[in-house]
């Protein structure tokens, strides 16, 4: 799939959403719906929740209660799901043995899509030019570039990113903006987690805090 | 290319980068075998005796250390999350890992495996019949040790850990692995041993990969 | 000649030593050129590509 | 002292040593060869088993020696961060641990005829062996890293520990009663006949200078690679020299 | 000492510091002077060195020349400068089997200062209510602030911070900005990298990319 | 409380804490040592020949695995940075993670030895050299192991480059410490050879310290 192609009409909601982690509640009650090319901004103060609902989000966690529907179906099959979304999380997931070129092309190769928009990707995030530098020299900023450089490289209609702008210095974060506002001119949809810049502007706005359960009902429950 | 092969070629093209790693099982293996004779005494007879123990059970404990980190390195960089949600099955992606693991580090060591025994002064009717049971024995050792290795991911201490979960799931391997040497060296028909190694690859092929895949997906949760 | 290659008895211990630290020492020397010219080469390589850049 | 520190003065030194070297390792090889092989009479107890000695003693010397110019550059390396000393002792250390690797085969090699077997767990054998794993474990921790400075380090301090080892293997038939021939030079005196003492001194010193004009040719090597490496670098710096800020 | 205390008048300077990183040369010839109460940020686009210039600020990493000095003496013994700092890195050294105030004891016993801060830093940094909280139920913005919380519990006089605004909500981010202030008005040194947030008003600010060799510095060096 | 107390008591407390380690590490002994009658055969003759060598064998696998991590967590989590940073000497800081290897480590596998030795037919008589060359010659094994895993902290492969390098330095603790117990079988004084352990604790307790130091300040760097 080309840059240029759009996204099958999707949308991605979620009903009802409680989670407990460890024991405790973390947020209940939470619900959400993305339309085709719509984003969703994940904001509340540290421990609200933003990590855990897009782990959620990704399927590689489930809810305690509530469902995930894509295109109004219920997800039942997580396996399944993992083909609709790129997961960013504050892991990177980079071998610093391989070049910056060798990462990304590995997970293209992996996840089917052919490798014609690896160039691209790589210049979407100023990464072009260490294109054959070993993973291993990079610095922090430069690294995270090369994780975010994968949504471009093998494109899929739904993008979680926690805290996406850590770390990135301000031409990057310039980059990062234009290349959610492409996918989303395209069809895709954006889920984020974001403490401070706005970098999916005219997107719907989720305040975990809000579905922070009472304490009455992290007491009772259990 | 489909993601097994991806998959695949990734891990091999990773240990040919970090060309010392099979290098570093080989020798481990190598030290071990030679620790015995300093521990046991240098007499012929009774290093005979027990060489093809010694082999097999030097084996295990290289593959056991090696086998640590087929899995960390994934979870720990977050590649493991990336590799549950390519919408495929995980089971397969499980073979490619394992295949992986066992190109290698059970090759080389079954390439080795000659060379240690002559240092043991395993007699020579041992040789062929060590090496084929190697052969049988190393994938079951491989599939069997990545099971270990994704149940303690996360884990604290996961290297001690593994080994206990592991090391008592090897003993039928090691029973009959011997067993089969030890047939051919005294003449016995060692064919016996060496189906019941080939059952036990069989059984392990077919049943550790799912349960390997189950624990992959509760270490990411 | 005869007796030289037999060596008092010994020759199936003596030739193999001179044997192998002939390829020892020969393998060092061969191999350390190998990589030696390979790098020369590839050096002049990168200085010229490096010339022709802006 | 520093200006053996700076790569391009010591490798003018360097390159002018180079011809004589070769030339001395060529004319002792060719003195050596035959006096060891044709001219000099078999021992009254080992026969013509005593030929292997002319290979075994030098390989064994040559491991020694090049270990101990391993731990002496470490130690410069460690200490005044001398590169070039860095440089000497990774481009030593295959040279020793083959040379280590010859100094057993030869001495299994003798073994068998002279003891019986080919191995026994004897001091000077064992801590031989251990020099060998030391050398292997030196060359697989120095490419151990990511960051081949970071193995460089870790290569080094691993020498300076391990060399407590070489005293060992030097008085080893000394403090314990083995069966490996004692020192061949012990007080003064010279334990070997004559006639076998000149081709092993010719075999020494030949093998000593191979070491010498080798290990120049590695240096020549290694510094290239190193300056491979750091053009490929620094054209990658180019090309992500870091943006003008907008 | 209490928070009440100021430090001793120190400075720390840094003279034409060069630094080669695996055979790269990342700056040179950089130099800086933070006089008492001062503080530096460090700015520059992902790659320009400010990670790295942190580490040898912290005697972690030595330079390639140059030297750092401590109120005009030359530092020679890394050991002994430890003494004078606190460096908070991207590892935030918590054990997780540990809860939070056990976290914060350990460092602050082995630094040898008395454990009477460390209440006061817990609520510095909203961690009070956490106290007896495994460290490894944390959310990422709250192992950071814990990381941070290591300023108050145990004084030093120069705080090196590599981007510590990152993961932070609003709250903690004034929490933050509020602490280095006091720190300063103590006669506390700080310097901190950064790619947004002005944590430090009135400090200097040093332009990583400014530093940057030229090409044939490269080339010619070795 | 200084900062070597400090250290020590964190050690401790986090291994209790995750109590299940050094009770691991005690079980990787026991396994490997059980699993030589399954490789070599029950005959007790044979077992009790090779009962000490076994032993020490199996100390020094157990130890070696358990030793892979002593620096590892410290230095992933960014505890190594901060403990370079205390202002005081780095060598003291070593003796107290290796004192608290030692500890939750060492003293288990000596308590637990005798029961091995029963299991493996050990005669009689070499029970008490038996502990008393484990109590000599583990700090040894400590202290070596301690530098092992500094120098190949942060390399790939860790685990398997760390036996290459540590095993061989182990071989003379392993060769007196099993002529003490066979001594012992057969009659013969121990004595020289506890005192050739002793001095090699000796050697390792001023040497290793400062080697470990130095290698863990190259591996921040
Ligand atoms: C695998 C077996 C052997 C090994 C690892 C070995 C190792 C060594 C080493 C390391 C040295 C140098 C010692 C020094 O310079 O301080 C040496 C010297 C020597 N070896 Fe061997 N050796 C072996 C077998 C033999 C055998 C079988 C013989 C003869 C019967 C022998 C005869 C000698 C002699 C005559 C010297 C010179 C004596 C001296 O300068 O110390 N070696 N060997
Ligand atoms: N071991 C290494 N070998 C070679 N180059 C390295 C090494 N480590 C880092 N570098 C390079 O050094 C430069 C400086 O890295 P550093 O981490 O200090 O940057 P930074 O300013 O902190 O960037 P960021 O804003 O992304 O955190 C980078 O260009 C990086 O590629
Ligand atoms: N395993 C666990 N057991 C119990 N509680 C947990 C566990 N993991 C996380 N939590 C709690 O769940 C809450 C949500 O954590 P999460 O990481 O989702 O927060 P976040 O919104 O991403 O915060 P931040 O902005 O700091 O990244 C936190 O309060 C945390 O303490
Ligand atoms: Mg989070
Ligand atoms: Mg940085």
């Amino acid at each position: 799939m080309g840059t240029s192609d759009t996204f099958k009409t999707a949308t991605f909601s979620g009903e009802n959403l409680t989670c407990r982690r460890g024991g405790r509640m973390v947020f209940a009650g939470l619900g959400f719906t993305i339309p085709t090319g719509g984003a969703l901004v994940l904001r509340g103060p540290n421990g609200s929740g933003k990590t855990t609902l897009l782990r959620l989000m990704a399927g590689l966690a489930r809810p305690t209660a509530g469902r995930l529907l894509w295109s109004g179906a219920a997800l039942e099959d997580p396996e399944a799901h993992g083909r609709h979304l790129r997961f960013i999380g504050h892991l990177d997931a980079i071998k610093p043995a391989f070049t910056v070129r060798e990462n990304l092309a590995f997970w293209v190769a992996f996840w089917g899509r052919d490798d014609g928009l690896i160039g691209r990707a790589m210049e979407a995030f100023g990464l072009a030019a260490l294109a054959d530098f070993p993973a291993r020299l990079l610095s922090a900023g430069q690294r995270h570039r090369l994780a975010l450089a994968r949504l471009v490289a093998s494109p899929a209609p739904l993008w979680l990113l926690d805290e996406p702008a850590n770390a990135l210095d301000d031409r990057s974060l310039g980059a990062l903006t234009d290349t959610i506002a492409a996918h989303r001119a395209r069809g895709g949809m954006v889920v984020l987690a974001s403490h401070g810049a706005d970098l999916a502007s005219g997107g719907a706005t989720l305040a975990l805090d809000k579905f922070a359960p009472t304490d009455a009902a992290q007491w009772t429950d259990l | 290319m489909s993601a097994f092969t991806a998959l695949l070629a990734r891990d091999l093209h990773l240990a040919l980068r970090q060309s010392a790693d099979s290098f570093t099982v080989v020798a481990f293996f190598a030290i071990a075998t030679v620790l015995f004779p300093f521990g046991v005494g240098p007499e012929a007879e009774v290093l005979a005796r027990i060489a093809a123990g010694v082999l097999w059970v030097a084996a295990l404990l290289a593959a056991l250390l090696s086998l640590d980190r087929v899995f960390t390195v994934d979870f720990e960089d977050g590649s493991l999350d990336q590799l549950l949600l390519n919408g495929q099955s995980l089971t397969l992606m499980v073979l490619a890992k394992v295949a992986a693991h066992w190109l290698t580090t059970g090759v080389p060591l079954i390439i080795m495996s000659p060379v240690m025994a002559v240092t043991l002064q395993l007699p020579a009717e041992g040789y062929g019949v060590l090496v084929l049971a190697l052969i049988l024995g190393t994938p079951t050792v491989s599939l069997i040790g990545a099971l270990g290795a994704a149940l303690v991911l996360g884990s604290r201490r996961g290297g001690v850990l593994l080994s206990l979960l592991v090391l008592p799931l090897y003993i039928p391997v090691l029973i009959f692995g011997t067993a089969a040497v030890e047939a051919a060296i005294t003449g016995m028909p060692s064919g016996p041993m060496l189906s019941v190694l080939a059952g036990l690859a069989l059984i392990a092929v077919t049943l550790c990969p799912l349960g390997t895949a189950a624990a992959l997906r509760q270490a990411a949760e | 000649m005869q007796e030289f290659f037999h060596m008092g008895g010994y020759a199936q211990w003596v030739w193999p030593v001179y044997g192998l630290a002939a390829v020892a020492l020969v393998g060092m020397l061969v191999s350390t050129r190998r990589t030696l010219k390979s790098r020369e080469r590839e050096f002049e390589n990168l200085k010229a590509n490096r010339k022709g850049a802006p | 002292m520093h200006r053996f520190a700076n790569p391009t003065q010591f490798m003018r030194i360097a390159n002018a040593i180079y011809p004589w070297a070769a030339g001395l390792c060529v004319l002792l090889f060719a003195a050596a060869i035959p006096i060891a092989l044709v001219f000099s009479p078999p021992d009254y107890q080992q026969g013509d088993t005593v030929r292997i000695m002319y290979v075994h003693v030098s390989s064994a010397w040559l491991m020694m020696m090049i270990y101990g110019i391993i731990a002496a550059n470490s130690a410069m390396f460690l200490i005044w961060r001398h590169p070039m000393a860095n440089l000497m002792a990774k481009a030593s250390a295959p040279m020793g641990a083959i040379f280590c690797a010859l100094a057993l085969i030869t001495g299994m090699l003798w073994g068998k005829p002279m003891w019986g077997a080919f191995w026994v767990w004897d001091a000077r054998l064992t801590s031989t062996l251990i020099l060998f794993f030391l050398y292997l474990g030196y060359i697989a921790l120095s490419d151990a890293f990511e960051d081949s400075e970071r193995g460089d380090k870790a290569a080094a301090i691993l020498a300076l520990v391990g060399s407590v080892n070489i005293p060992i293997i030097h008085f080893s038939v000394e403090w314990w009663n083995t069966l490996h021939q004692p020192s061949i030079i012990k007080d003064g005196n010279m334990s070997v006949d004559p006639a076998l003492r000149l081709p092993l001194f010719l075999m020494m010193g030949a093998f000593t200078m191979f070491y010498f004009a080798v290990l120049i040719l590695r240096l020549r090597s290694e510094l290239l690679a190193a300056k491979i490496r750091n053009a490929r670098l620094s054209q990658v710096a180019d090309a992500s020299a870091p943006q003008p800020a907008e």
